[in-house]
């Protein structure tokens, strides 16, 4: 065993006394006095928490410093390794994290459940106390591993730069779509053909108010979530019908039913419903 | 170190240095194998003979040499950061035919048998085109002007004048007279769903 | 066109762009050559070659090629700036591994294998970096966001996909050491291999 009392008194003597007893005392260099064990100088105890990813890192580093079998742990040596490191910190008022204790009631629980003799439960086979610990130790290690391969992985300006040249002008516009004279056409027809009905309806049409306008635009919106802004108005109600649709989306705006979306200056306009399903 | 060795270092550090690169800076770079100015100058004339059939060519400006791509390439080089074309909008074609057919005619005109308010955007568009121009301004209050079409767009649609346009009734008959075309407007998807599409599929790739 | 002018284009291209370029992007761009992919990646293959005594190669990552400088000359490019190649803790990369071999992975995930709390800082730092990016909720409480890679971390570390991830070492089972300690199976097929497997099926297909 490495952490013999003797190890113990040495360094809680350290820490109680550390301005009258400095390191000089054991020839200039204590720490090296002690290869096996758990001994680390305390000023250098921030820069090794810092070293350590975590309990499954510091366990691992307890392990492999000892060239033990990660499969076959010495359950009690490492779990009085460990709480001996942790015991350490606490005297250095360090804030520990959380996830050390844990660690540390995990090792005390393994430790006890080895040192008790097996209940032959019925039925149920007992699995070796340390099973979950191994696992979870092997399965970080496979990760740290891969962190060090992920490092050392070419990457940009440390091992390779991207290349690039000058280039005169990078300004690029935007080409016109094509257009076909029949669309001209169609589009013309349309639009007359919609001018002819629009005065054949005009007498006929009722004065629309906005909250009929309301009405009918919540009815669309039940129906479709997303709808452009556009299809929304109807051509054929004229003037007055387009102002008493933009005033009903206005009011609906207000009302917080819709919301409107464009992604690019000039772009599209979206409408959204805002209205969620409970609501209906 | 051989000059071959030195070219590609020089050729190495003009790309990845993203600015025009001194001679200067380059004598830091081989401070140890101690080359001399005369050594780099000639390292890079050298470099910029060996450009002569390629896609680059080394220049020197104000701040030191730099690489850069050739002129004559330029047109590909545009191709990188061209837009693809979006579809007019039917407001826009009909604003169009509404300027070709009933010049000179203002927006509030075009505004009256659209039914609807014709956005500054298709306005602009189409000026931007070159495809209609302000003729002069209406002589009532606000002073609106008045839109026409230009040569380009007569041009662009292989006309000599306005006269070649359709008629009216010619118009009418348009689909007795091309039916094998298939004139009737596509129905048109929705930019929002085409846009969600792309995205889908980008994200499969 | 001449072998030789395409392959100036795609030079002064890949070196005009300032970000890799797909092979669909040159297709666009030689659009009125009408060139085929086959034709373009001959062109980038000659053009690999060309590069083999020269201080730069031509590299396919994540988003396309790109032109980049030899590992062993970069030694003289870094001479250029001040500044000393960032290293990166080893918090963030353990996060980053995990993430890149267990995707799509949360943060609780995360915190499981590595044995204490992920530090937003760490989360939001792979986020601005355009490493890892969310890639959807997991359907139980508190609604996780599930982490994955994007291509700009492959392109960062020279990779073409997932698949150019150094392998993860294998988990010993304690059983096999131990038998006579009846332990209970644990072998767990790893979730990264089997994404890998699903994913090489499909891209098969």
């Amino acid at each position: 065993m490495s952490n013999t009392p003797t190890t113990k008194k040495h360094i809680a003597n350290k820490v109680a006394v550390q301005a009258e007893m400095p390191f000089a005392l054991v020839e200039g260099q204590p720490y090296t006095q002690m290869p096996t064990d758990l001994y680390i100088p305390p000023d250098a105890l921030e820069v090794i928490l810092e070293a350590f990813e975590g309990p499954l890192d510091l366990l691992l580093y307890l392990i492999r410093r000892q060239n033990l079998n990660i499969l076959d742990i010495p359950i009690n040596e490492i779990t009085n390794q460990y709480i001996e490191y942790i015991n350490l910190l606490g005297e250095m008022n360090f804030e520990l994290a959380a996830e050390y204790l844990v660690m540390a009631a995990m090792l005390a629980e393994i430790k006890s459940r080895m040192l008790l003799p097996k209940i032959e439960a019925e039925g149920e086979e007992e699995q070796d106390p340390r099973a979950e610990l191994v696992r979870r130790l092997q399965e970080y290690e496979r990760f740290k591993s891969a962190a060090q391969d992920i490092d050392e992985l070419p990457r940009e300006v440390r091992d390779y730069s991207v290349l690039s040249a000058h280039v005169e002008s990078k300004k690029s516009f935007a080409i016109p779509p094509e257009v076909d004279m029949r669309d001209i056409i169609m589009a013309f027809k349309d639009v007359l053909a919609r001018a002819d009905l629009k005065i054949s309806h005009e007498i006929e049409r009722e004065p629309l108010s906005v909250r009929d306008k309301m009405t009918h635009l919540l009815d669309v919106i039940r129906e479709k979530k997303f709808f452009t802004f556009e299809s929304l108005f109807n051509v054929h109600e004229g003037r007055q019908g387009v102002v008493v649709t933009f005033l009903a989306v206005l009011e609906l705006l207000k009302a917080q039913v819709l919301d409107i979306t464009q992604k690019e200056n000039y772009g599209q306009i979206y409408i959204k419903s805002l209205a969620t399903e409970g609501e209906e | 170190m051989e000059t071959k060795q030195i070219k590609n270092i020089i050729e190495a550090v003009l790309l990845a240095a993203g600015e025009p690169v001194t001679i200067k800076r380059f004598k830091t770079i081989f401070a140890q194998s101690e080359l001399t100015h005369t050594d780099i100058a000639k390292a890079l004339e050298s470099l910029a003979d060996d450009f002569h059939d390629r896609g680059i060519e080394l220049k020197e400006v104000a701040s030191g040499f730099r690489l850069q791509t050739k002129q004559n390439l330029q047109p590909w080089i545009t191709k990188l950061w061209e837009e693809k074309p979006k579809k007019y909008t039917r407001a826009l074609l009909e604003t169009i035919a509404l300027v070709a057919y009933r010049q000179p005619v203002t927006r509030g005109e075009i505004e009256e048998v659209r039914g609807v308010a014709v956005s500054s955007y298709i306005i602009r568009t189409l000026m931007d085109r070159d495809w209609i121009r302000v003729l002069g301004y209406r002589d009532v209050p606000g002073k609106p002007a008045m839109f026409g079409t230009t040569k380009e767009f007569l041009d662009y649609f292989n006309m000599k004048s306005l006269q070649d346009l359709p008629t009216l009734a010619e118009i009418k008959d348009i689909e007795t007279i091309m039916p094998e075309l298939d004139l009737e407007p596509k129905p048109k998807e929705d930019a929002f769903q085409q846009q969600f599409k792309n995205e889908n599929k980008s994200e499969e790739e």
